[in-house]
């Protein structure tokens, strides 16, 4: 089993799980995060002074797929999240050793 | 010479020019109205009328009470019902209106409303409160009281339009939009209404507001949603209330202060004010019950949004009604406002499909007609007028018509002309998505510290 | 005909059958009381009264003060005490507060309280509040700014036991809970205490409401928190406040608007008033600095709940007494509230072991409790009466144990008819941990955006 | 014999002793007056004046309304600016000014600051408000309405101050600092001003508090935040508010509330008070639409913090002016707040390198000033005094240069004292970056639930 | 050594944190997450508009144990998050690589 | 390539991205957490109830590098956020499958 976690935009998370929807039924877990890379940040204002903040809101996908379905839920979201401007994002995909579903004890792809 | 003369010459040579430049636009509005040229007259307060300190004490409070409304009051009610994205944009909104109108209003707008005799507007005579002091009086209260206390009214109706089209207009030709509003929409009908013009002389109730308030902002606010276009994302994004606490908050301080709003327009601390603030809270309270009602029959959970909802709804139809009606009529005015704003809110507009994005439309149009309708409707024996029953009816009738009318063509003009003057109205599609706050402001409502 | 002519017509046909329904009622608590029948007598106020304006303008503000007290106040207040997911379960609760027994009021409640010379409470001549018009008058002001002020009062008084069941009951027997509890506990105290009833006749010192509201409340709210139950998961796991700043924000509107319930039960704007206002200040402040230094011995830290705590239980405690003690008898006052209130909530709850969960019995019942002994027992020199120094306490103390004993059994009796009625009272299991916002209203009070 | 009298020979005998200290401490600080010794004497005010119920109305709801200022009103707009690991101790702050300030006042604040002749303080004749009673007037309005308005104005001046030094300072000595501010500081400078001393006798002008309410807690906050040193990270942290809605919300309730304090400072309902509400009106709308056009050019983007700021700036400007000039004068008041405030936060503090966290210098100190000048500058021609308008100008400056001077120097005197007394006045550097709520209260301000 | 990621339901945390505290002695980082899966949404109103929401609150714990230690801290976390109700969650297990701790450079089993 | 996860206080965050800077230009990802672990937590007081809170606020930064760089980032890591008290947190390293850069569809290292 592999984990696929991207790092979308926000508002392209509807999207993706839409997308992902078409091709099968696929639990995920998504979480709100920050990110920091070569899309630049902006500048805020208090009381005249003013700051940088180059962190970015960004949302983190969580999908534990089976290896076969790897490749197809990585190119659903590339093509679901992509905008073609820069900070789309970028997808990590790693190794599960093992996958519990704490409901039924079932272990491996059974779990998913 | 003490400065403030020098300043008052100055300032009223300036005045001058921007008189001449008024009666010049007043010719362009020429067929509207004969226009009041007649300046530095007296000011119509006879001299025989002297203050009562209840009274004065009784409006005093009403005019801090209807500051309260705006800010923070209507603030924080649009305020939690944005993304948080775009949460600053509305407090700020809110903020300039004070800012805008608050100083616009002792210039001009008093003036344009209460000065001279027209028929649709005002007069300049009052020019920056021109003879006006301390010591002039109108009716039981100090002038400036009054011209305080229309100030309120004069504040928080422009900005209760922003509802309508938050979360996509620029800051810049908002500030110019609801200035031009003000003196354009809002003051000759003030002026139609209470300063004497028009629909006064129809002999039309409209004790605090339901058509110069309500339905003025209320139909104005449908023009500028269907003007603005829809929000990116309208209709299949969930786009929901940041912060229904914060919305609960203002809704809270909206009632409160409303008894300044209602009860303050007797412009006395006497038996009509404890009726009009009695019919106030029995209106709202109906409202409420109705709303939360309607809603556990019809999607089988009562929320505390359409409770809230339903508190202003009642509260805007009870305004122009309050102290035409007794209690059981408020009763009526607060049903008819909880089951009539519901269907509007509910039902027509996904049927119509425009995006009045905090329901303006819905509760301060809809109310407020409804308001000014029942006023002549549930009529008290106390309140009876030479009109008659029917009568009276039929003259509330024309008002809301009229009002309607009026409030949606000046709108619409005065948008269209803003788009010419800069460009789109609403901040571009990135603008958008990455949130007003942002964009327009360079701020971040919530931050979390390192 | 004029329409509230018909409308009239009806309603009081309406009125003659509920008057009949309540009258059957009225034999079946037949041994409490001989109910009085009389209906339609003109109302009591005397013609020759005239309305003070200042008096009135202060009354209509109070009125205005105390609603803030309830909406935001108190909603507020345990609002930001309750987790996350029963934040707008608490704010509905207050919504419909304000909503259901602001109608009440006006159709039954009021003629309940303050109707009629019964013993035990009123009767029914003021349904609909029949025969009274803004130039009714009740004293100095207004009668329907007397209305309005009482209906306030009877507006937060179900409210503040909410506090004792938060997070657990289900909205529609919370509902009809308070409606009955007005009826049956509210409108029979505020009788016989303020509307010329039992307590009064003795001669017990209530200025603003010690016995009827808080003391009610409070010893109510011990019966419901028994009645209801534990919260799933109290005394093991951690259940926070989940936003202080909003618990603040209440704790302050509560303060502010305590001078209008305390001052404005003074009914007019007189050194009466002043000196409520005055001692109630410096009794909360004093209870505010009590707690502060006892929760520093003890605990080593001071800590901003407790001294908002402080100010509730200081406003509490001084209710009854503002108008009997000067301003040393106020320090005393509060620096027994801040004592007493900081014991049976930090020793007294957890030693007995039941969920009050915002602690309504620790602050309204015991601070209602104090202050109506203090009330006699720091009575000042301008306000001796004639029972004596040792009369007074012990008429206090008499007052004190049956109004303890009243609202306690009246209160169980109506949970056993509810749950007779409704089953179970609580929402269930799954219901509990998933929060009542979602539960209840389908609501969420904080969401996040895309 | 009623308790109270017992209690009042206690506490008169605990008087005599405190009396006798302060005398002794008068005496170590004889250089600065003749210290005034009388005492018992009967209250200044005259047997035939009588109480005005409008007036007193009025003066009731100001005082609620400064209360409001205080609590929610500073402490969220204090509030909002920390970060969220400090908000509970800057709302701590601000309970306990009112908590411990409250109980001072009626102590011996108000004594201090109007009772006797002195030419620098008051002396004890008031000691626990003795020799007033209910039935005492002073001018139009109850006695205790007096106290109890300025006791709120005692209270939320050394809350002001808590910004300077905000997110470091312990809460142990910052009670001490507030208490001993109150009476060294505050109660001297009121005396001096208000109660007939030194000031007042040059003939300044300071309506509701410019020198005494805003410079003196402007400048000592500049004092203290030298004296405390910069916030550790200052400078290179982003140290961003944690919640800007917050700090609207207590902006706007500061706004309402001010009506309170400035046409409150009449202590009447008539047409000066209708004035003094106008030109506070006026002024701070003027002060946000400048600092709003101010900073679109420099920044390119307006801020609503700025614009929130602005408001604040604004009615501080007012405050001692707000009697004194007309509407024309006002909107000139508001403009320049605008613009000297926008360049003191904005290039001042940066230039300086101070660490005035919420800018209290800034906003209160610089505004302050510029308020008491302009009340002289812009006078109008009704408010004009025997000075002539140069002589005014020139009472005006003597004014503001001994205020600065006075409240830097004590302040810094009573500073250095208590951190000989106290050791370190900031928590530890551990303490500071975990937080204030934590460190000192035991508490954390916002959760999230299981 | 290996990571084991579990989403489990908020309020079995305290319960799943003592059970592994009975086992011995182990750090964990906590987040709030959403989750998607089987488990079905509610539906939330707005003004009378209806909206599905399908992401669920969720709680995901992280800790990193040595190979040994693995098995028996997945069968307590199993036990302990349990309700047997859909949506009970699942268990993730990765290989980690190396682990370091900072305050004192120590690395492997002996940094845990 | 490899994940290098840091748990850190969360005030050293800037000192970390800026001494990562120094090193290299590096996209992260950052989210917060509450950690578990030696550091004792605090005692929290409400209405004279005693809590113990056993959960620290933490920071998680996610960092995918190229095996060649993952040592001097870890390196990076352990001066930045070290104060030498109890807390300071801890550095995993994962082996990484496959990485995609959304915009570009790039894969592997170029994506990084
Ligand atoms: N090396 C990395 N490790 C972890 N997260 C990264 C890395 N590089 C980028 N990210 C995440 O991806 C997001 C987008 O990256 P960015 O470089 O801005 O644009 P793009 O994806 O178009 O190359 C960042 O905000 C960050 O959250
Ligand atoms: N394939 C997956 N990848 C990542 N997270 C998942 C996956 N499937 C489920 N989850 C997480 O587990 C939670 C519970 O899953 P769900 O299918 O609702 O119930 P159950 O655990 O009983 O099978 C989800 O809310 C989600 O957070
Ligand atoms: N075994 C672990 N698995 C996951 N996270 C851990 C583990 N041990 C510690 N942590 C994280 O590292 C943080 C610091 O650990 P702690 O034991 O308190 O101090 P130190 O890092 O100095 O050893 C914890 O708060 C927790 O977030």
């Amino acid at each position: 089993m592999q984990k696929i976690e991207a790092i979308i935009k926000p508002f392209k998370l509807e999207e993706v799980k839409q997308g992902l929807a078409e091709i099968g039924s696929f639990g995920m877990t998504v979480s709100e995060v920050k990110g920091f890379g070569q899309q630049k940040g902006h500048t805020e204002l208090y009381r005249g002074a003013e700051y940088e903040v180059d962190f970015i809101p960004k949302t983190k996908i969580e999908i534990i797929v089976s290896e076969e379905m790897a490749a197809s839920v990585i190119e659903t979201i590339e093509q679901k999240a992509k905008t073609g401007k820069i900070g789309d994002g970028k997808i990590f995909v790693y190794d599960v050793a093992q996958v519990v579903r704490i409901r039924t004890g079932q272990t491996g792809n059974e779990a998913l | 010479m003490v400065f403030s003369t020098k300043m008052k010459y100055v300032l009223s040579s300036i005045a001058q020019r921007i008189r001449r430049c008024f009666v010049f636009t007043g010719l362009l509005l020429g067929p509207l109205s004969v226009f009041a040229q007649e300046t530095g007259e007296s000011i119509k307060t006879a001299a025989v009328e002297t203050v009562n300190s209840g009274d004065t004490a009784w409006m005093l409070t009403s005019s801090a009470l209807v500051m309260m409304m705006t800010l923070p009051g209507l603030a924080l009610f649009y305020g939690g019902l944005v993304r948080s994205k775009n949460v600053l944009s509305v407090l700020m909104q809110c903020l300039i209106s004070a800012g805008l109108i608050g100083v616009l209003w002792v210039i001009v707008g008093y003036s344009l409303a209460f000065g001279g005799e027209g028929k649709f507007f005002g007069n300049f005579q009052y020019f920056l409160l021109e003879g006006i002091n301390p010591d002039s009086v109108s009716g039981s209260i100090p002038t400036y009281v009054f011209v305080m206390f229309q100030g309120m009214f004069a504040i928080i109706t422009p900005a209760l339009m922003l509802g309508a089209f938050a979360e996509r207009m620029r800051f810049g030709p908002y500030m110019v939009f609801i200035g031009v509003w003000l003196l354009v929409v809002y003051c000759p009908l003030a002026h139609m209404v209470w300063g004497g013009g028009m629909i006064s002389q129809w002999g039309a109730i409209d004790f605090a507001g339901g058509l110069v308030v309500h339905m003025s902002s209320g139909f104005s606010a449908l023009a500028a949603a269907y003007f603005l276009g829809k929000r990116k994302g309208f209709g299949h994004e969930h786009i929901m209330p940041h912060n229904l606490p914060l919305t609960i908050i203002g809704a809270a301080l909206l009632w409160v202060g409303w008894f300044g709003f209602n009860a303050g327009s007797e412009l006395a601390a006497d038996g009509t004010a404890g009726l009009a603030f009695l019919t106030t809270q029995t209106a709202t309270a109906t409202a409420v019950l109705t709303w939360v009602i309607i809603e556990w029959l019809h999607r089988r959970k009562p929320t505390v949004l359409g409770a809230a909802t339903a508190a202003v709804a009642g509260l805007v139809a009870i305004t122009p009604a309050c102290a035409s009606v007794g209690p059981g009529g408020s009763i009526l005015v607060g049903a008819g406002a909880g089951i009539l704003c519901y269907l509007a809110v509910t039902l027509l507009k996904p049927a119509i499909g425009y995006d009045d994005s905090l329901d303006v439309f819905g509760v301060h149009g809809v109310g407020g007609a409804w308001g000014a309708l029942a006023s002549g409707l549930f009529i008290a024996d106390f309140a009876a007028t030479d009109a008659g029953w029917g009568g009276q009816v039929w003259i509330q009738f024309q008002s809301i018509i009229f009002t309607a009318v009026f409030a949606i063509v000046l709108t619409l003009i005065i948008l269209v002309v803003l788009r010419l003057l800069f460009g789109d109205l609403r901040v571009d599609e990135e603008g958008e998505s990455t949130g007003l706050d942002l964009t327009e402001h360079s701020e971040t409502a919530y931050s979390q510290e390192a």
